[in-house]
């Protein structure tokens, strides 16, 4: 009756190894990384930081190794209950490492959101978990495999929610993500790398295992749920990071997006499982992988790059920095390779992983009957806009950080990271070309992992032509072959040079840039963030009900001192949303402390009540 | 061998007519204004001054300045080496399909806009600012175009598309959808103007204002093909023909005239937009290209309807 | 004969209930007592047990002499002036331990309890003296009412034993009795220590500790 | 026999506590005793729970596997607040606080508190369980009121008051048991050896009434909702170590006095009836718990409300009646009197180090006081439930139980409750243990002896999660035995 003892603790599937895979290619790097992040060179004088005492960096090495292990512990879990003793284990260990400098109070704000948040979505995962031991009496993953077929639909419909719910929490989906644009940036940069990375995506690890391989899909308003929360997530996620000015912030905010794209491959699969399209499904749940392991890789490198900003000036409002590019060249360089791949940007992995995304949704279309044909057409096109969005962020973010002239002395002050950290920056940089151009050869292996997930027999299913070309649906005369796209890039590159050495005969001559004849051109006139994303905050003001002031300060009637500008987007789900939930329980925990005003009399009445009151209805128990 | 030799041509090819496309243009439109303008090779006249020009770089510039225009060159040109025009039957389609394409111009545009900043003017800034706002608004559109354009074929390599039997409602809608997209993306009248430098209405031109000497003429001849592989796939879309399978001499030189003469419409319909159509305010850009996006749709209602 | 003692020991809970000063509030509980004396005599002359001989023995000497003794005392000790503070006047109060009355009556009725009317008398008598030193416990100011409300409570519950069921096992008796002693010494000396502090002892002004 | 020793010693370190002068040396003494009884209660366990012996002697002294579990219970808390106590009585006394005389008189007190408390689970007669009962009430409301402080006062008043109220009602409802024995013609006897053999026939009608004066009358000695006024106000003003031992263990006796009571009833009256009871209850304190806790200022009645709501978790664990369940809401017993005396140890030093008990003007607790506030921080994290630590094993014993009988109301209401206090504690440890020291306060240590006390408590929260794996058979043997025997 009491078999709550696991008889098989982990197990290696190959689901598990490719996590533990994604969990190592970020989490050694961003350790290489933290040697260099907490060495006192790393912070010249100028910039004013937390210094780490000796004893704060061990405890912060000893949460590491513990958050990587729990990490890599949830992915190979075996036992359900295993998975949340371990889940919780990892939030908590994460929980120290975000308030981890813990005299910043919004570090604390933060963490507390943080761990509040998490754990209401573990609430969740317990109730799911719990409902299906009702059913299969087991925790252990494959016995739930096979009892959850017994279950009722409607009981896998409430149990597929609750596991939503949970998972999406984790994930940052967007409901529910009001915590990660807090707690990401306060961590150590090598950390909010390895969270932002690595552990976020246990979520869709959570989701791929507990819905496809164990619950099983067999209703098709599973995957469009998903689909449509993805999509909102990524306009969400990419529509707030326009608008923010703090780097790690911004981020953190196109981690939001980036999930929505992976929940879209995902969510495309279960939809494709659910019509029973085996060929469209292992394909969409490739191109969800792929784009988890590449925004793992890139989104790692971006935060690293975002820490050696902040070490080497100090701060992370992009409206202070500026020219860094000539301080600090690696950086700037790595930075611009993160930006470039996350943008879906050709030979690099982020457009890969985008494309295989809208191919699977358009052979979607092209399979489907129906209306359904026009929301997956609409669903890619909205995911295009998001790609064009994430470009526009990322030029703001490169452009305005690294390029044209500093904007303060901290900026001015700024010099390159020790070796550690751009030894970690450079390897993730070097992965996310790797893993752009050998698209082919990843491909097979993620074919044989999600054949092993969804139980799909792949044997007669190519996805590639050879090792370096991708073909997506055999006979249609669909090709990709990015190493191929990179040479022809490079040769006509090259072929430009060629022209452009052999026509000129003179050399460039270095001037200052054009002033319009009169006055010196200096930081003060460069185009600042707010401006550059000025015109996407009117496109898309009917969200962000963005708020606007501008106030003149006169010397005297006719002369006007100084001008000012002040604008700011309203946090449309916190305002909303949250804060009214939570000031409705806190008025109702007030309303409840009036039971305890003092008085003994009130007190002895109380007990006199219940006695009579029990009396009373006493053969009602 | 002969594949890599037939992409040559069709890249000579492209370098040599799209200059002329746009001094066409221009004609046009000046004698639709009842003047002389330039004459039509003007912009051949342009680039080779530009070639033969020195070339001055701004102090705060980085390597980033310096290395764009080759960029732009290179992503636009392997952009125009997927489009089917000369090779048979299929073209350099290993490369990538019509989706690559929309992520291959967004590379060079991601460099030009980087450039734009890089100088530290605030036309640059503010001319990037606007690319990118209207960029990222234009991709949804293109992809519902190519949705619509490819749903018949069931594949979204170029080459499927023009093989395939007429269906008129559809390639006409998504004709016009791309034909606004081409009038935003080739920097046209009711969203930038090329000839001015007035700060207020410049976009493209924002960008490449710290540009001079030979760095300029390879990125206006980059813009050129740019504009010239766009009217190719509107008139791809609007004028189906299927690629002449026989090489016999009458039917070529047929296909030909009529490649030719297809462009030629295109051009001269932008001419007529262009005069006729005064240029809108900056956020009034974006209705504009949310017109094309539910002219999209529409074009994707119809083909699903397969009509 | 029980029925007699029944209906004395209810007038004089009722005589508490309308008292407005201490030293009758503690004459009224001393009667209550030697009743309650005379109930658990009849009980043991009837049950025939000598224990219950000897538990009205102790009843007699701890609860009609040495309590009622040591409160006065400790009135006398405390100067605040003698009246209790009635949150409810006493007419009131009186018609709440009617009501109180005849709820236990209705309440033993339908519970069942007791074989003949005697009993259910004696047990809706025991069960009202219990409700009514509650109510006094809650609707009085000083501390003393809170002590004697208790004393009274525990007084329907010995009568509730001797009257019904016979009383409970003798050892249990006695440490209950030696219980109900101590309790009252500790509370005495609590009362003595707020009037030292507060230099009051109205209960309903005890109330710092909120929330 | 091990049950002389562990009622026998506290009752001599009582007299020794008046005799010997020098306070220091008698705190060591007391903690040796302590350990003594903490030996022999374990080897009473030994022989009660694995060798399944009832040890019964002289007729009054009944031991079965449950008493000997809760006598366990006592002696480990009641070691841990000796040892705590030696510092924390030295500290006071340097500042002033108590006099010499003052410490001698607590540890007479002390324990006093902790014989009446073993007499409890060791008494046989019912009768003579509701005087152990009255007497730790009496003993601890001198302790409450130990600083003589207005608030204390008042504190230790409504304690007695409110308890002896409560206790009255119990006495009602043993005698109402044993009435329903005479009326049905056995000999009158109030032992409960003897009554539970015989509880079938007993009436119906009475069995329920008297229940329902012992649930309330107990209920009020164990913190149940609508009966719990007076716990916050006492636990918050007593002496640290005193706290500890109220909150961790006091409330338990009277769980288990609820829990004979109880097995009489499900023999007489069925399951469903205690099993209703008991649920509604401990939701009810949920509830209430969960609302004061959200919105609470002090630190000590922060503690003593979660002390409520842990209350409601080992009610609503007896009343879902599965043996998973029960062997959870045991566990719990155990896991809650050890982490809450754990955190009280923490309140203590902080209070004491800040002598303020609004947590908004405590800060950067961390800092200031380095042992202690990790330790709180981590008991935090015990308190409400995290994996690591023990509390997370019985509260998903009692989840899984709720759901696998499919009480999906309970299990829902559960879930959330934990997660609103869960957020709470967060909320309000999260301001107090990070942060800047505030101006004027300098790092300061803690006695060594207080840092043993924690370290001994923390061993057991980590290690008895784990230890589940290995005593796991022998608590759901006990937890059906329970019910069914």
């Amino acid at each position: 009756m009491l078999n709550l003892f696991p008889k098989q603790f982990f197990l290696f599937d190959p689901l598990a190894l490719f996590f533990l895979a994604v969990i190592f290619i970020v989490s050694l790097p961003s350790a290489i990384y933290a040697i260099g992040y907490f060495s006192p060179k790393a912070n010249p004088p100028a910039a004013e930081r937390g210094e780490y005492s000796p004893g704060k960096i061990t405890l912060s090495w000893f949460l590491l190794v513990i958050f990587i292990l729990s990490m890599a512990a949830v992915v190979t879990a075996a036992n359900a209950l295993i998975f949340l003793i371990v889940w919780e284990i990892m939030s908590l260990v994460s929980y120290f490492l975000v308030v981890f400098d813990t005299t910043h109070e919004k570090s604390i704000r933060a963490g507390a959101i943080y761990i509040i948040m998490t754990h209401i979505g573990t609430a969740f995962l317990i109730a799911a978990f719990m409902m299906m031991y009702r059913h299969a009496h087991t925790f252990d993953f494959f016995a739930l495999k096979n009892a959850c077929q017994s279950i009722p639909p409607q009981i896998k419909n409430l149990i597929f929610l609750l596991l939503l719910v949970g998972f999406g929490t984790k994930a940052g989906i967007v409901p529910l993500h009001i915590w990660l644009p807090y707690a990401h940036p306060q961590a150590p940069s090598h950390i909010s790398s390895i969270m932002s990375g690595v552990m976020i995506k246990t979520a869709i690890y959570g989701i791929i295992r507990f819905v496809i391989f164990v619950l099983g899909v067999n209703s098709s308003w599973w995957g469009i749920l998903i689909l449509i929360l993805a999509l909102i997530s990524c306009l969400v996620g990419v529509i707030y990071a326009l608008m923010e000015h703090d780097l790690k912030r911004l981020l953190a905010y196109h981690s939001v997006e980036n999930i929505g794209i992976i929940l879209l491959g995902v969510g495309l699969s279960m939809f494709f499982i659910s019509l029973n399209l085996p060929y469209l499904a292992v394909f969409s749940l490739i191109a969800g992988l792929y784009h988890l392991v590449n925004h793992a890789i890139f989104k790692g490198l971006l935060f690293l790059c975002a820490g050696s900003v902040y070490k080497a000036t100090g701060t992370r409002d992009i409206e202070k920095l500026g020219g860094l590019i000539k301080k600090m060249p690696q950086t700037a360089l790595y930075f611009l390779i993160g930006a470039m791949a996350i943008s879906a940007l050709p030979p690099l992995n982020g457009f890969v992983s985008e494309w295989l995304t809208l191919q699977a949704f358009f052979l979607g279309a092209f399979k489907v009957t129906g209306g359904v044909k026009l929301f997956l057409g609409v669903c890619a096109s909205l995911l295009a806009l998001t790609g064009g969005l994430a470009a526009a962020c990322f030029v703001k973010a490169f452009g305005i950080t690294f390029l044209a002239l500093p904007r303060s002395n901290h900026a001015k002050a700024a010099q390159e990271v020790p070796l550690a950290m751009r030894a970690g920056m450079f390897f993730l940089a070097l992965l996310t070309v790797i893993f752009g151009l050998s698209a082919a050869l990843i491909m097979k292996l993620l074919a044989r992992i999600t054949g092993s997930v969804t139980g799909i027999d792949i044997s007669n299913m190519g996805f590639s032509l050879n090792n370096f070309i991708l073909q997506p649906q055999a006979g249609k005369g669909i090709y990709l072959s990015p190493a191929l796209l990179a040479l022809v890039l490079i040769a006509l590159g090259i072929a430009g040079f060629a022209v452009y050495r052999l026509t000129g005969r003179k050399k460039a001559v270095i001037f200052n840039t054009w002033d319009c004849g009169y006055y010196k051109v200096d930081a003060r006139n460069e185009y600042t963030a707010t401006a550059f994303s000025k015109p996407l905050r009117i496109a898309f003001s009917f969200f962000l009900l963005p708020y606007r002031k501008t106030q003149k300060i006169r010397e005297s009637f006719y002369h006007v001192k100084s001008f000012t500008y002040e604008t700011h987007t309203t946090p449309v789900f916190r305002k909303y949303a949250y804060e009214p939930l939570v000031g409705l329980v806190m008025r109702a925990a007030k309303f409840m402390r009036r039971i305890q005003p003092g008085s003994i009399h009130l007190y002895l009445l109380y007990i006199f009540v219940t006695v009579l009151l029990l009396i009373i209805f006493m053969n009602k128990f | 061998m002969n594949k890599i030799f037939f992409i040559l041509i069709q890249l000579v090819f492209f370098i040599a007519v799209a200059p002329l496309l746009s001094g066409l243009i221009s004609k046009i439109k000046n004698s639709l204004r009842m003047r002389k303008g330039q004459s039509i090779l003007q912009p051949y006249y342009n680039l080779a001054k530009l070639f033969s020009k020195g070339e001055v770089v701004s102090a705060t510039a980085s390597w980033v300045f310096r290395i764009t225009p080759f960029i732009v060159i290179a992503s636009t040109l392997c952009a125009a080496s997927l489009i089917p025009v000369f090779i048979f039957p299929a073209s350099l389609n290993y490369l990538g399909d019509f989706l690559a394409l929309i992520f291959i111009l967004a590379l060079g545009r991601f460099f030009l806009a980087l450039a734009g900043l890089d100088t530290g003017s605030s036309f640059g800034g503010m001319g990037s600012s606007r690319e990118m706002f209207i960029s990222s608004l234009v991709e949804p559109v293109l992809c519902l175009v190519i949705f619509s354009v490819s749903l018949r074929s069931g594949s979204t390599s170029l080459a499927a598309f023009s093989a395939v039997g007429a269906a008129p409602v559809t390639f006409i809608i998504a004709g016009a959808a791309l034909f606004l997209i081409t009038l935003a993306e080739t920097s046209r009248i009711p969203v930038d103007n090329q000839e001015t430098h007035l700060e207020l209405t410049m976009v493209h031109e924002a960008m490449i204002l710290e540009y001079s000497g030979r760095s300029l003429a390879l990125i206006e001849m980059a813009s050129y093909v740019k504009q010239m592989i766009f009217f190719l796939l509107i008139a791809q879309i609007v004028f189906p023909v299927s690629l002449p399978v026989s090489v016999n001499p009458l039917q070529v030189i047929f296909w030909a005239i009529w490649f030719l003469a297809r462009l030629a419409i295109v051009a001269i319909s932008v001419a007529v937009v262009e005069v006729s159509v005064a240029k809108m305010r900056l956020f009034r850009v974006a209705d504009f290209l949310g017109f094309a996006f539910v002219l999209g749709i529409i074009a994707g209602i119809c083909a699903i309807l397969g009509v | 004969m029980q029925v007699m003692i029944l209906f004395a020991v209810l007038v004089l809970t009722y005589l508490m209930v309308i008292a407005k000063r201490v030293p009758a509030l503690i004459r009224s509980f001393r009667f209550q007592s030697f009743f309650l004396f005379l109930a658990t005599l009849l009980a043991a002359f009837k049950e025939k047990q000598v224990e219950l001989y000897f538990v009205s023995g102790l009843i007699i000497l701890v609860k009609v002499f040495l309590i009622p003794h040591f409160l006065d005392l400790m009135a006398r000790k405390i100067k605040v002036d003698e009246n209790l503070g009635l949150l409810v006047n006493s007419q009131l109060s009186l018609l709440a331990a009617l009501l109180l009355t005849y709820s236990s009556w209705a309440l033993s009725r339908n519970l069942g309890f007791g074989q003949g009317p005697l009993q259910l008398a004696a047990v809706s008598v025991a069960f009202s003296v219990i409700f009514i030193g509650a109510f006094l416990m809650i609707s009085r100011i000083r501390a003393f009412t809170q002590v004697v409300g208790i004393l009274t409570m525990e007084n329907g519950i010995f009568l509730f034993a001797s009257a019904v069921s016979g009383g409970m096992p003798f050892l249990v008796e006695i440490a209950v009795f030696f219980d109900v002693f101590i309790s009252v010494i500790i509370m005495g000396v609590f009362v003595y220590r707020i009037n030292k502090l507060f230099t009051h002892i109205d209960v309903n002004k005890l109330s710092q500790l909120k929330g | 026999m091990p049950i002389f020793f562990i009622l026998g010693i506290p009752f001599l370190l009582a007299l020794a506590a008046l005799a010997i002068r020098r306070q220091r040396a008698f705190g060591v003494i007391n903690s040796i005793g302590y350990l003594a009884i903490l030996c022999s209660s374990v080897f009473l366990l030994r022989q009660a729970v694995f060798l399944k012996k009832e040890i019964a002697c002289f007729g009054f002294i009944y031991l079965d596997a449950l008493s000997a579990f809760f006598i366990f219970v006592i002696s480990v808390v009641s070691f841990a607040a000796a040892l705590y106590s030696i510092g924390y009585i030295r500290r006071d006394i340097e500042r002033g606080a108590i006099s010499e005389k003052k410490a001698g008189i607590y540890y007479f007190l002390f324990n006093l508190f902790c014989c009446a408390m073993f007499f409890v689970p060791a008494v046989n007669n019912l009768g003579m369980l509701w005087v152990a009962i009255e007497m730790t009430t009496l003993i601890s409301a001198f302790l409450v009121g130990f600083y003589n402080k207005k608030e204390s006062v008042e504190a230790a008043w409504k304690y007695i008051i409110i308890c002896s109220v409560g206790i009255v009602f119990a006495l009602l409802g043993t005698i109402l048991f044993s009435y329903a024995f005479s009326i049905s013609g056995l000999t009158k006897s109030l032992n409960w050896s003897d009554m539970v053999p015989v509880a079938h026939i007993l009436d119906k009608n009475i069995l329920k009434a008297a229940f329902i004066f012992i649930l309330v009358g107990y209920g009020t000695k164990a913190g149940l909702a609508p009966m719990h006024t007076w716990l916050p106000d006492a636990h918050s003003q007593a002496v640290a170590p005193i706290s500890a031992l109220l909150s961790g263990v006091l409330l338990k006796t009277a769980i288990y006095a609820i829990l004979r009571f109880g097995i009489i009833v499900i023999k007489g009256v069925g399951f469903a009836y205690f099993a209703h009871l008991m649920i509604l209850l401990g939701v009810v304190s949920l509830v209430v718990s969960s609302g004061f806790i959200l919105v609470q200022k002090d630190l000590k009645r922060l503690l003593a409300y979660s002390s409520i709501e842990h209350i409601g978790i080992i009610s609503i664990g007896f009343g879902l009646g599965a043996p998973l369940a029960i062997a959870g809401a045991l566990f719990h017993i155990f896991n809650h009197a050890v982490t809450k005396s754990f955190m009280f140890f923490g309140a203590g030093n902080i209070v004491g180090v800040y002598r303020e008990h609004n947590m908004n003007s405590i800060r950067g607790v961390i800092k200031a006081l380095p042992f202690t506030g990790i330790m709180a921080l981590l008991g935090c994290f015990a308190l409400t439930g995290l994996p690591p630590f023990s509390i997370f094993f019985s509260e998903i014993m009692i989840i899984i139980a709720a759901f696998a009988n499919g009480s999906y109301l309970v299990a829902g209401l559960l879930l959330l409750f934990l997660a609103v206090i869960f957020a709470a504690f967060i909320h309000h440890f999260g301001t107090m243990l990070f942060g800047n020291i505030p101006k004027g306060m300098s790092v300061s240590g803690e006695p060594l002896s207080g840092k043993i006390a924690f370290l001994f408590l923390f061993f057991l929260i980590c290690v008895s999660g784990a230890a589940l794996i290995y005593a796991g058979k022998d608590l759901i043997w006990v937890a059906q035995r329970l019910f069914q025997s």
